[in-house]
């Protein structure tokens, strides 16, 4: 693990999700967002210990998983503001970011939605006898949908090369999970199905990379699936407009001392100075905003462009080489 | 009682409240409901005033929409929310191969009176799984209701008819009424009968059926038509499921020519039922081309501007009109 | 436990279920059945273990249910003939069969489909302050289905008066169980949700009985969920035409030794002689025939019946008073 | 090659077996599809000669369409079974805001090669929750396709067409067309385009446009039609969507008449949205009634009697031809 690569992975997602959130209070984007900030630690952790070809399906919460695997954030920016130079010629937006290039199968618009599809990617590679992985994003909201259940039970009986990622911030929307959960942990969910999990905190990106690495590892290996649950918090609220009246200020208060960034900066300086930090700091926001204003002097889509490609073609060429 | 400005989300607040607090055997399930209010703020704090009856669940659409089934099979009204219409996918086996059936496949004895209340439609840019207004997807599934208010008053009244129907009512709310505000009188408890369409501008011209958004869509083309000398009848259907055809046969056989305006494609649509119903029962009358304007047939795109394209408007009504008069 | 009842209830079931095998054979039914032959300990145990006010939500397997909650074999025979002096006017059939006045809310068609509505119903109980309990029968095929996680999740988080009770006869329809789950029980699965759960011996009616009795006074007294996994075998095909190529005929024939008719004679011999079981069989016997006799002379559905309905109408009295 | 007896069963597991075969990113994944062969015999021993890619799976309908979803676009083209079309519900979530969406929302990066293949349709006797012809809850999803073959040779030429798709194929396979025996050449490998409908009959009174099974009951009317002196036109669309319009249009342009047989709910149904665009595209030419053919408006009951009076038969489609001409 390259720390420092991975702290400007971190600041990266969280500059990128801070100018989102200012896009949005100034109303130059349309439609929701959900950001992560809070989150970057399970992002670039498990990212950062996966393989370029291992498949990736996200959820609605999903930039920070996204830029963790290596997209261009103008184009990100550029999909988030609808042009066509986005990913999805902006069809797609925020939660329905697919980048095949990058192996990256979409983050999600629908709650429990992508946990089939990474079972379905996880068949892929098992069939093909490829020694690469999918997996599989979620919140432990997404736990309460019968897609986990069934996703859980076919990765198991298949024994697909999935490593599910629950990302517990403890609320789904304004829903504790306290409240329509039994047990805080979701992890316990996955004994049901013999599926081995472990409970990390995933506010410690270094933990989350060990942890992924280890277990990525046995998965490609024929190990079958496993579970991470990444205990975290989302420091903002649900999406763009969220009063946050479920949860005080003083629990929001005491996760923000365990924001991941300062502690990668505490190890960062141990081998570079607080001032190569900062220079660090200046320059990934500078490059997030240049993102930005290369993105917003885009091209929207044209009529034609926003009525064409409901249908594939047959001679359209598919990159998984699906024809 | 006197006339206040009132908005389509506090009518329906209003008439959840209404029901909660006059029928102790009334549920309110949904995600969310509670602090949050719902996704639209509807429910406020409704689960306040009804601690034990305004229920927040696990986002488990499907079988939450089955606990409401339960519910009503054992002495409950049931209102539940999905929390944008496109997350009805998920419920559609509890509705169609259970709620709908009820009351017939059990010979009579027993009804299930639910409502799923359900935020729709698009043009906010939220992209192809929050954006869809699906009310034509029940069209075909005998048993349950369709209704689709667009008026604040009828928010009002057609919900609380929708919760002392019997069966049960998909009532889709879009999203962009519920910050319309208007001069409305909501009578403490005043149902608004289902299956009755309501003539909302009469005209010689041409006859114009809506419902939901597209009515207020429509009603921003009438003045723009009637610049251009022609006098529209605006029909909003208000319940698309009883579909009220006679109101629409009589404008028809009047004017003469149809648009159908919906937000949900018009392949299998809405329009397509009223433009046969028409067909079948004032042939005759026609004389202008049948015009149906809707959303294209593609999935609704994120981008606002490509959204824009997909989507009926102002204008694409006004050339719908202008189209069926041009024959 | 009255042994005698229990056994006249059994025989009733597996008379009933024989004869509506030998109308299939004959071509006399339309549709499809599914036969509860060899099961018949399940039902007359759980359901004779509860009150007249209990709920009961069963399964496209639900004769038994049926039969042992109280209804009358006629009309459940006229039901199958798709008469209108069936409980359903003979609109439901065999896999939507529905009992308002027994508390019946019907055998289900859909697979998993009537485990919400059960949740549902035990709702209903806790938000009226009744005391009586809500069953839900389900096999341990549906048991993967979404509805199966997300309506024990919520039984468990409103701490319902809910009993789920898994009738796992091993198979669903060809599918062995094995195949399709990690583990052979279905048990496990509860404990995700903190609902406690017993494996018993399904073919024992005396046992189920029992179990039934105390996990239902506890959940009777507010003590939550209870989920028992009863083990069983359907002695007959899945359906009407079921060649049987995925079990073998050894399995078959070891698991009639436990068929739970012998096992109840020999209880019975205890108390009655030999003679009087032959009788009591004849008796039974004779009355199957007698209600199959009465109903096939029924009235079929006339074209009005037929064409309405589809819709409740307002002063329509509905026996549970949700007008 | 031949021509020889050959079942629609046959048929379709000769198309499996083709598509298995020549191609090893192929996948079929179901319920009971191995040693039952699926609840219909179709696929028999196909999990013998594939046995990595007949894969049964546990009953979790919602979840093995994503299944498919995730290797479609991981480089599988899939077909999937649903036991009964009823329980396509199950299945609405992967269908409509997944696979119907995936080329369009991801602008064009990949496609979803998947078929879902489904038995439909009632006269058994199996209830309501076995029983429905619900190809009309698709019509309005942009993305997908709808295909309902009536015949033995299109039952193996639209599969295959529908297989090498880039898009999801509903695929509907009518109950009661399994036993439908047939002299078919079953050139291997060979494709019926999608989107095309074939005139089985010609005939200058009346066009008849039906599908899937209505088409057999049909069949059953012309011959008492044309003892009646009625020459009817027989058209078999096939494919739903996409709709071949013009070879409707063609032959009421020349009949002047319209009637529509469908096994789904007249409200809301394929006849609508045929006969809209009939009237859209030749109305000038209509001259007698436009009658639609259909169940009635009602769950379907168990009992086969009662099941009668509600599904269109030989009988309610020479009532609609009557009809039709009695304008
Ligand atoms: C099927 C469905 N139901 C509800 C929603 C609305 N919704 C969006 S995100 C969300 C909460 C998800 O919670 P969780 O899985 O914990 O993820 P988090 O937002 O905490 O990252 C909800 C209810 C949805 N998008 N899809
Ligand atoms: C949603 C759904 N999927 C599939 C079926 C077809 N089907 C009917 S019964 C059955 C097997 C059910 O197995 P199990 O739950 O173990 O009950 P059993 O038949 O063994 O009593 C299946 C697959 C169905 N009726 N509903
Ligand atoms: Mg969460
Ligand atoms: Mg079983």
């Amino acid at each position: 693990m390259d720390i420092l690569e991975f702290y400007k992975k971190a600041l990266t997602i969280r500059f990128f999700e801070e100018k989102v959130d200012w896009l949005f209070s100034r109303g130059l984007l349309g439609g929701t967002t959900h950001l992560c900030i809070g989150q970057e630690a399970t992002a670039v952790g498990v990212v950062g210990a996966l393989r370029q070809d291992d498949y990736i399906v996200s959820t609605h919460r999903g930039h920070g998983h996204l830029i963790a695997k290596g997209a261009d954030i103008t184009k990100i920016f550029s999909e988030l503001l609808g042009k066509r130079e986005g990913y999805c010629k902006g069809r797609g937006g925020t939660q329905h970011l697919c980048v095949m290039e990058l192996n990256f199968l979409g983050t999600n618009g629908i709650t429990g939605g992508g946990l089939p599809i990474a079972a379905g990617a996880a068949l892929s590679i098992k069939l093909s006898g490829e020694d690469r992985i999918a997996v599989c994003f979620f919140g432990e909201g997404a736990s309460n949908q019968g897609t986990f259940h069934e996703s859980l039970n076919m990765a198991s009986i298949w024994n697909l090369p999935i490593l599910f990622v629950c990302e517990n911030n403890m609320y789904a929307m304004s829903t504790r999970f306290s409240d329509i959960s039994k047990f805080d942990d979701v992890a316990l969910r996955a004994a049901s199905f013999g599926i081995p999990s472990v409970i990390i905190d995933g506010m410690d990106a270094g933990r989350v990379f060990e942890n992924t690495k280890k277990i990525a590892e046995k998965i490609r290996q024929g190990g079958g699936p496993a579970l991470i649950e990444a205990k975290t918090y989302r420091f903002c609220g649900h999406s763009k407009s969220d009063a946050r009246l479920y949860r005080t200020r003083e629990e929001e208060a005491a996760w923000k001392q365990k924001d991941p960034l300062p502690k990668m900066e505490l190890k960062l300086l141990e081998v570079i100075s607080q001032g190569e930090i900062e220079v660090i700091k200046r320059s990934i926001k500078a490059s997030v905003d240049d993102a930005y204003e290369v993105a917003v002097a885009g091209e929207d889509p044209g009529v034609e462009e926003a009525l064409e490609g409901a249908y594939a073609q047959r001679e359209d060429l598919l990159p998984q080489g699906n024809i | 009682m006197r006339k206040e400005k009132i908005s389509y989300r506090k009518a329906i607040y209003k008439a959840l409240d209404y029901a909660l607090g006059s029928d102790e055997k009334t549920v309110f399930l949904g995600e969310d409901i509670s602090a949050y209010g719902g996704a639209f703020g509807v429910s406020a704090d409704l689960y306040k005033k009804y601690p034990t009856r305004v229920i927040s669940t696990p986002i488990s659409e499907g079988s939450f929409t089955g606990v409401a089934v339960g519910l009503s099979m054992t002495g409950y009204r049931v209102i539940t929310e999905i929390m944008f219409m496109d997350f009805m996918t998920l419920a559609m086996d509890q509705i169609i191969n259970h709620a709908a059936n009820i009351h017939y496949m059990y010979g009579g004895q027993i009804a299930c009176p639910i409502v799923v209340r359900t935020p729709a439609g698009g043009y906010r840019g939220y992209g192809p799984s929050h954006s869809k207004a699906m009310e034509n997807l029940f069209m075909s599934i005998p048993g349950v209701k369709i209704v689709a208010p667009s008026s604040v008053e009828d928010a009002y009244g057609c919900f609380l008819s929708a919760v002392y129907d019997n069966n049960p009512v998909i009532f889709v709310e879009h999203k962009l009424l519920y910050n319309l505000e208007e001069e409305a009188e909501l009578q403490s408890g005043k149902q608004v009968p289902l299956g009755k369409a309501r003539v909302i501008k009469e005209g010689g011209d041409v006859t114009i059926v809506s419902h939901s958004y597209g009515v207020a869509l429509a009603k921003e083309a009438l003045a723009d038509l009637e610049a251009d000398g022609i006098d529209a009848e605006l029909i909003d259907l208000r319940s698309i499921k009883p579909l009220d055809i006679e109101t629409v046969i009589e404008s028809v056989s009047k004017t003469g020519r149809l648009v159908t305006v919906e937000e949900g494609s018009i392949f299998g649509g809405v329009g397509a039922e009223v433009a046969c119903q028409v067909i079948e029962n004032c042939l005759q009358y026609i004389d202008g081309r049948i015009v149906r304007v809707g959303k294209a047939d593609v999935p609704i795109p994120a981008s606002l501007t490509a959204e824009r394209f997909v989507l009926p408007s102002k204008g694409s009504i006004i050339e719908g009109v202008k189209k069926s008069l041009s024959w």
